[in-house]
């Protein structure tokens, strides 16, 4: 039938794994999939004007609010993975090993050390902000750098300007061969990054295509794509842990 | 005398506030050629260029076939009847043949009749050795005899000539004048500017000077 | 210096070795814009004439709205495409959002205030005899304006030539309304984006090459075509 | 429909009460677009005269060269010069990355190539009696050339206007070699791809048409200058 | 006859194959006018502009106070002298006036001086009226004038007029000659093409024609 468009943010299209499930999803359903990778703002105000026909982001915040608009439906979570804080080799902040991720911040902060924000209102960087509130602190612009760019990019200029910032866990695997930070912080469960998936509302735009949605979210909770996600190797380590169903 | 073909009444040209042209009449006869002088700057041009409908006058009135016009009705379908040659003569870029052929491209010939065509003035105006030459190499002289001969070419009811030996050597001013002959025999009306009135004295049937914005029959 | 070198090598690679996704990534790069510059083209020459032969008032602050228009960014007239083909807007119906025609309408109206300008530019440079010439000689309008643009070509191609440029090196509007999906509207610069988001610079650069090589192939291919047609430009 | 009288709307509040912080932006887009055109300009045309009038052997290709580099993505110039300019990379050491004038600098080569491509172009038509003329009355070398250049005036402004507006619409280079820092290098396009990645759509067009307006102000502006210079273009 | 400024030896020259020039020879002496005519096509215009220096003839020896040198080495120097007016005369897109001071710009006047210089130059070729007037808004002959004027102007060691009358009235006509012999008188030598050698008849010294590429004195 119709191709079924999907909005998802660039981290996960760029971690690969997009490419490597769905093929699968395509060949028992016969469906094709359309991947549109943007940020997750876009990707949602895609879902909400009903050009696209599910979407999949980390921003729970976000998609509870999308949801309750009544712009989408059948929100799945299907997998997390997690944040972490990277940072310059000599890590100057002396952040190394610490498993309080509020109290290397404040470290950071103290020192007034370069940190680089994605700045985008992506769902890292509402983590990011959620916890610098957390940890009582209001970064300024002496030191702390927001750029309005993908996580990649921040990665490249935090290498860049020997600052430290946070990331998701994909996309430093994808990058670190290229950088000379390291990575110091990890593990706190307010490092958790959920990730869902959501059909648009069939009532709002009739002419969507909500079977083709429903199928890939059907078919991303199953036991078949869950295990898929289980088993994506990024650089040999595992990236994203299926939650769907408890295995 | 005949039936003129076209006259003009009271036409009026100012440019920057200053009046070119105070209601000038000129009436064009078939078979006649009418003889323009005038000092630099007197409005020789700019009174061709309005008769040929390229440049608009601020007034001007056209009696054609029995019936009076304004400039702006009737200019449009009467054009076609008649050319303009340029003071200064301008050649498109391309060969001295296409520049030949060019007008010949808006009416019914065959490929065959306009090519024959093309050779017979190229012939006439001694032209045919430059034929295949590209139209900025030619010296100014034989530009000035292609813009003519591409006139020419086309026999118009009208033709209207800007000084067009200007830049001619004798032979091809002698050339030149045998043909407006010609053509003169054959129907056509021919309006010539020129500062030396004395290279047309068999040709031409009329001398008018322009003065102060008037025509003054000398 | 090395990232440098290792990264031509790539490209070399890349445009010898390509396989058959990166040949189709580079066709549709070049159809949409083909197609886009080609539609537009004549259209655009003919407003650009009309501006420069019209004599009608307001030609001034026409052109400086269309020489403005070359201000804005692509990933804007995205945007207002966007929100002309959204589900809900004005063209809703005709889902048009993320294919490729989408993509061309969005370069044609990205390369359309190029051509007026960098158009007019070059007819206004012609002489007037030429227009007077041909109109004398009895050409038909038509006639007349392509006399007046074979004599001013050199600009006219150059406008295009510009133009082609513009919508080929585009990325905003492919992605905004193209949607950079693979296989049906990812062309190379959304490809590029694609990589250098993910921290590829060196196939960033090398697809980069790719689209340089082969426009080079094409304007020199259009240039030695004009040598030959006799222009002494 | 209605998103898009209230995406204007938006625009008019912005242009009228923009807060100080968009007015950074808008002052960075001018002043780092308006350095990079001007210092390219002069050395663009002067290279676009020596083709026109140096008549040696390969022009052609020349010209063929800098025109296929209008194809170039803003994205690949910005990689380009970010693996120059990187810490490891040749000028690592000047630590230019991530500032304004590494943003001035690829946008001077991102317009270098339009100003001579069209600079050329413009120049060439001009009558070749302009450099007899002015070399017989004994004009020097350098007011040959000026004389050239006023006598084309036209078509080089609609060359510095093309460059103007590639440079100023340009996101890919500001975005990589800029880095679109808060209050350091954030301009206007890199502000709108922000936007636009936030799903602000609105806020996206709004400063497009910021952007546009003030253009429109500029070009407007210089049009008017150019017609009070007795230009009868 | 006195010394003369420049002699110009076996001065070749050929276009698309053509020989236009075979080892002309020219010598060019103060106070003396030199009449050229011939066909057109003959090669005039581009014998002026070699010795101009505008065009590059394929051989060329040029003597010049005693040496003899070659005119790719020599030009540079000497064109400073030599100042040539076009056949179809080209000015500036600027008003009269700046057109006529065009070339003062370049020596060690006082704004004043080349003030007076230039009005001084208008009253003499009877075109102030026109000081003001946009180059492109001049008539043909007109234009001529303006051209011609702004070469004058300089008092060149050598002037080269190409046809430098063929567009003006008879009273501008005259009023040029005198200029000329004016010019003349001061030490400059002039060379003139032409399709009407009786123009000049008072004026020029020496009359060739240029037949097959060379000059043969008439
Ligand atoms: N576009 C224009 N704007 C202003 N004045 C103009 C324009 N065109 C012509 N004129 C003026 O109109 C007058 C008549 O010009 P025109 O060319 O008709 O003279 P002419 O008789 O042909 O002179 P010539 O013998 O020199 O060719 C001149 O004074 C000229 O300056
Ligand atoms: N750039 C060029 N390429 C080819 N041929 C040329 C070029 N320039 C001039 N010629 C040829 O050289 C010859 C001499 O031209 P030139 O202009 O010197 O003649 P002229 O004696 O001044 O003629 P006229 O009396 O018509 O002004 C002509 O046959 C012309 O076609
Ligand atoms: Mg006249
Ligand atoms: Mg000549």
């Amino acid at each position: 039938g119709e191709p079924i468009k999907l909005a998802t943010t660039t981290s996960t299209e760029n971690s690969g794994l997009l490419k490597v499930i769905i093929p699968y999803f395509e060949k028992r359903t016969g469906n094709v999939v359309h991947v549109l990778a943007v940020g997750t703002g876009q990707a949602l105000r895609m879902g909400q004007d009903g050009n696209v026909d599910v979407v999949l982001v980390h921003a729970p915040k976000e998609e509870m609010r999308f949801v309750d608009a009544g712009y989408g439906l059948n929100r799945r979570s299907i997998m997390f993975n997690d944040f972490v804080i990277v940072g310059p080799d000599n890590d100057p902040a002396k952040i190394q090993g610490q498993h309080d991720v509020l109290e290397s911040l404040h470290n950071i902060a103290h020192g007034k050390y370069l940190f680089v924000s994605r700045g985008d209102d992506s769902g890292t960087h509402k983590k990011e902000v959620h916890l610098w509130k957390k940890a009582k602190l209001k970064p300024d612009l002496s030191w702390y750098r927001e750029v309005g760019q993908g996580m990649g990019r921040v990665l490249q200029m935090a290498n860049e300007l020997n600052a430290y910032t946070i990331t998701d866990r994909g996309t430093w695997l994808v990058m670190r061969s290229k950088l000379s930070l390291k990575l110091y912080v990890e593990g706190d469960s307010l490092l958790f990054n959920p990730y869902s998936v959501i059909a648009v509302n069939p009532e709002r735009y009739p002419t969507i295509n909500y079977l083709g949605a429903m199928s890939l979210i059907a078919w991303l909770t199953s036991v078949e794509g869950q295990n898929l996600i289980k088993n994506f190797r990024m650089k040999g380590q595992p990236l994203f842990f299926p939650t769907a169903i408890n295995n | 005398m005949t039936e003129p073909l076209f006259v003009f009444h009271g036409i009026q040209k100012t440019f920057a506030k200053v009046e070119i042209l105070r209601k000038v009449d000129l009436s064009l006869y078939p078979e006649k050629c009418t003889l323009i002088t005038g000092k630099n700057g007197s409005g020789k041009t700019t009174l061709l260029k309005i008769i040929a409908g390229l440049e608009k006058p601020e007034k001007a009135e056209i009696e054609f076939s029995g019936k009076s016009h304004s400039w702006e009705k009737i200019m449009p379908d009467i054009c076609k009847k008649i050319i303009y040659l340029h003071q200064q003569a301008f050649l498109f870029s391309s060969t001295v043949e296409s520049n030949i052929a060019y007008g010949l491209r808006f009416n019914t010939m065959t490929r065959e009749q306009r090519r024959k065509s093309v050779k017979k003035a190229l012939e006439l105006s001694g032209l045919t050795e430059f034929a295949k030459k590209q139209a900025n190499t030619l010296s100014g002289g034989v530009q000035q005899r292609v813009a003519f001969a591409r006139a020419c070419i086309l026999k118009p009811k009208v033709l209207l000539l800007d000084e067009p030996v200007s830049n001619m050597d004798r032979q091809s001013r002698e050339h030149a004048c045998h043909l407006m002959q010609f053509l003169k025999s054959t129907g056509t009306s021919i309006v010539i500017t020129s500062h030396v009135p004395q290279y047309f004295d068999g040709l031409a049937d009329m001398h008018f000077e322009l003065v102060n914005g008037k025509l003054i029959e000398t | 210096m090395e990232g440098l070198l290792s990264t031509i090598q790539q490209a070399l690679q890349l445009l010898l070795y390509g396989d058959a996704e990166l040949w189709a990534i580079v066709l549709l790069s070049f159809s949409v814009s083909i197609k886009a510059i080609s539609l537009t083209t004549p259209l655009a020459l003919l407003l650009a004439f009309s501006l420069a032969y019209g004599n009608y008032p307001g030609v001034r602050i026409i052109l400086a709205f269309f020489n403005s228009l070359l201000s804005v960014p692509t990933v804007v007239v995205g945007l207002f495409l966007y929100v002309l083909l959204t589900r809900q807007g004005p063209f809703g119906d005709l889902r048009l959002l993320f294919t490729q025609s989408a993509m061309v309408i969005g370069q044609m109206i990205l390369c359309f205030p190029i051509l007026v300008a960098l158009g007019y530019a070059a007819i206004q440079a012609a002489d007037v005899r030429v227009w007077e010439t041909a109109r004398t000689l009895g050409a038909p309008r038509w006639y007349i304006i392509l006399t007046i643009f074979y004599e001013v070509r050199y600009g006219l191609l150059a406008a295009v030539l510009t133009g082609f440029g513009r919508v080929i090196s585009e990325v905003g509007i492919s992605m905004m309304v193209g949607g950079n999906i693979m296989g049906y509207t990812r062309n190379i610069t959304t490809a590029i984006a694609l990589e250098t988001s993910k921290g590829e610079f060196a196939q960033g650069i090398a697809l980069g090459f790719v689209l340089l090589s082969l426009a080079f192939l094409l304007t020199a291919l259009l240039s030695y075509i004009q040598s030959k047609n006799g222009g002494n430009t």
